[in-house]
């Protein structure tokens, strides 16, 4: 097997590697600002996947997929981080164990 | 793409001075560590009171968040006035669809002034 | 590209990286004794004639000072913290317009380190980087003073980041391009047979914006609130040695250097001198390389003149208070930017329907 | 050359990323945050998208970053201890996903062509000029969006203190 070089091949190793990293610390982490952190990451291989294609297929549609997912990547963070400090607010931390008043 | 490579040689002698510059401090600077010497720096006390890592006031958070919200707003003006000379001809089309754009902003500014979030008076 | 380029764009480079860092020991120098001078008292002058190698003494004390690495700090971020400060602010250089051409071997190479076509964006984007260096070192300092400091400064940089953008935008739109040279290019010739044909007196709010705005960007005087001795002991940099404190020293000035480099080409012809067309100059001088020599010595006089204006701000104006530092970023430039961008906006329509 | 690039802006970036995840204090997570975006603005850029590469900079590691560090540096936590066996987990996962993708790709990607595409020239006029025909309705509706946010934001943080805080200014 030799070694590969290939732009769309490292792209997508890119992509799904850290799309299963943000995935395991999404799942897997406690703190919660780092499970923030790791959406960032899922949205970003998706973003990689998504320019990509649209590099290689030469439609530019991608990239404004892209620029929207930016947006909402922003926003959503800015209202997930104030959630975070409301809720260290209220219970002290941010270990995600803590919040558990929801649960049944 | 290949306007960028000379950057590569931008990063590589930013990469040299930094190293330069550490290795320069580590050579000729003497060191004789005290105790007194490696603690905290504080103002008229003698020993620091608390830890430093202690919470903040959330305003800091607030100009961020607007910082950021801003900023992606402003990201996209920049498009904009890329292609805004060349759509002049096909009439005022792009100047409305900013101003409408830009209208919105500002009942967001007007918003933060009227509830004064952050505490600016 | 050939290996005859790559050798010839890695010396340009060099070149062009080394002047920036020599504006740090130049501006030693001028800074002190134009304080020496705005305070009416003589300032350094015993070493070397007019005190001129005071830079040096300057430096080598730096060098020969004791390293101390205080008990408390996170040891990785904090010995870092200056060279994520200095880092942006060295590839920030890249995009500034420093002349026409210049011919080696019958070739032409920009008197630019790189020819970026998104240059504007490339020097926000890279420039809002330096924020980090202050936010980390400050946190990793683990001392109250410094943490104060760095979220002091970074909202605050972060704060004049807006109308800058702003200001940019504007020009941009004037232009219709985000290409530093490009801009430059369109500022040659005359205005109305009298007035260079510079972006400053078709973009005056937006060079005023710009202005004030890289003051804040540069933490300089005005807006030093990072530092503000009398509050804050250092700002960021309270528990940080001599060398380190060169650092973030050096990166300052180069922030300054690269600021007044784009105001230069946004707002000030970039290489052109005034009234004067580059066709004619060539005519006159009669070599390129001459012409190029005169482009890079007309930036480098406009940049000058923008740091010795950084000086002289310096000691003429008394510091902000943190509250009224926000209150002028958001109730007044962030609104003065957009009416800036909507007056060009009705303008150019108007123009171009007529 | 670009392939090389290439490979070494990808394992950069994924380095950077499972530092994110692995790195137990918050602080050294968002600084690999930042590394991590840094290098796929690198690759955006080797896919030809500069304008791309820039917005990365400019608003992901320039203004979505800062918000993280600011909101860890407000809180100031002290280093979370999660219990050791947890870390194990973390490590022994981040392991197996490396292996199982770079398997998985390997597949998935015999596929596709090994091409590298032409750059189209001036890309950015054209993304600019799509913007504001084909996409201008959800553009608006992107400002009606962050309006919204801004609203929602500062509906969310009305009470401000947070208790035994120190003092701001």
């Amino acid at each position: 097997m030799n070694f590969p070089t290939s732009l769309t091949y490292w792209s997508h190793f890119v992509a799904v590697a850290m799309f299963a990293l943000g995935l395991l610390g999404f799942l897997l982490r406690k703190n919660t600002i780092v499970v923030l952190m790791c959406i960032e990451l899922m949205l970003n291989a998706v973003n990689l996947l998504l320019i990509e294609t649209s590099m290689r297929t030469n439609t530019p549609d991608g990239i404004i997929l892209v620029v929207f997912v930016v947006t909402v990547a922003a926003a959503e963070v800015a209202v997930g981080l104030g959630i975070v400090l409301n809720l260290y607010r209220l219970k002290g931390s941010v270990n995600l164990d803590h919040f558990k008043s929801l649960q049944g | 793409m290949e306007a960028f490579l000379p950057v590569g040689f931008l990063l590589i002698f930013a990469v040299l001075l930094c190293i330069g510059l550490f290795t320069v401090k580590r050579l000729l600077g003497p060191r004789n560590p005290l105790a007194s010497k490696l603690s905290v720096y504080e103002c008229g006390v003698a020993t620091p009171e608390g830890s430093a890592r202690a919470p903040f006031k959330t305003s800091f958070y607030l100009i961020a968040v607007l910082f950021l919200l801003f900023d992606v707003e402003a990201a996209f003006f920049f498009p904009w006035a890329l292609v805004y000379k060349e759509s002049l001809v096909q009439g005022p089309g792009l100047l409305i669809a900013m101003l409408v754009y830009m209208g919105l902003l500002v009942l967001g500014l007007v918003y933060i002034f009227r509830k004064d979030c952050l505490k600016l008076n | 590209m050939e290996w005859t380029d790559i050798i010839i764009t890695a010396i340009k480079t060099a070149v062009i990286y080394l002047g920036m860092v020599q504006v740090v020991p130049i501006m030693l120098i001028v800074e002190r004794r134009g304080a020496a001078l705005m305070q009416d008292r003589p300032g350094p002058n015993r070493v070397g004639p007019f005190g001129l190698f005071q830079p040096v003494a300057d430096v080598i004390k730096m060098m020969m000072k004791e390293v101390t690495i205080p008990r408390q700090v996170n040891k990785a971020l904090y010995l870092l913290g200056p060279f994520l400060v200095l880092f942006p602010a060295s590839l920030v250089v890249a995009a500034l317009p420093f002349g026409d051409f210049f011919t080696v071997f019958e070739k032409n190479y920009p008197l630019q380190v790189a020819n970026i076509d998104v240059g504007v964006l490339y020097i926000l984007a890279i420039g809002s980087l330096g924020i980090y260096g202050i936010l980390f070192g400050g946190w990793a300092s683990n001392n109250k003073f410094s943490l104060m400091g760095a979220m002091r400064s970074s909202s605050q940089i972060i704060s004049y980041e807006i109308p800058l953008g702003l200001a940019a935008c504007s020009a941009v739109l004037w232009y219709g391009h985000f290409n530093l040279r490009e801009m430059v290019y369109t500022q040659e010739g005359t205005l109305m047979g009298v007035l260079p044909n510079w972006g400053i007196f078709y973009q005056p709010l937006g060079f005023l914006l710009f202005f004030i705005s890289a003051f804040a960007e540069t933490n300089r005087l005005p807006f030093d609130l990072p530092e503000t001795e009398a509050e804050l002991v250092a700002g960021f940099h309270t528990e940080y040695g001599p060398m380190d404190f060169g650092t973030f020293f050096m990166a300052e000035y180069m922030n300054m250097a690269t600021m007044s480099g784009l105001m230069v080409a946004m707002y000030f012809g970039g290489w052109h001198l005034p009234w004067i067309s580059d066709a004619t100059l060539l005519q006159w001088l009669g070599s390129r390389n001459l012409l190029a020599a005169l482009q890079v010595l007309s930036v480098v006089v406009k940049i000058s003149f923008f740091m010795l204006v950084f000086v002289w701000v310096r000691w003429t104006l008394p510091r902000f208070r943190f509250d009224q530092l926000m209150r002028l970023a958001w109730r007044n430039l962030i609104p003065l930017g957009l009416i800036n961008l909507v007056i060009t906006a009705v303008i150019m329509y108007f123009r171009g329907a007529a | 050359m670009r392939e090389i690039l290439f490979v070494a802006f990808s394992l950069f970036t994924i380095g950077a990323a499972s530092g994110v995840f692995l790195a137990r204090n918050p602080v050294y997570s968002a600084f690999s945050l930042i590394l991590s975006f840094f290098g796929l603005s690198g690759l955006y850029l080797l896919w030809g998208s500069t304008f791309m590469a820039m917005i990365q900079i400019l608003i992901y590691t320039g203004a979505i970053v800062v918000l993280f560090v600011f909101v860890v540096m407000l809180l100031n936590l002290q280093v979370n201890r999660e219990n050791p066996s947890n870390l194990l987990t973390l490590g022994i996962s981040a392991g197996a996903v490396w292996f199982f993708s770079l398997i998985l790709l390997r597949v998935l990607t015999r596929a596709i062509p090994n091409k590298i595409p032409e750059i189209p020239t001036d890309q950015l006029r054209t993304i600019s000029k799509l913007l504001f025909t084909r996409y201008l309705w959800p553009f608006e509706v992107l400002s009606l969006f962050l309006l919204v946010m801004i609203i929602a934001i500062f509906a969310i943080t009305r009470t401000q203190e947070i208790p035994h805080g120190g003092e701001q200014r």
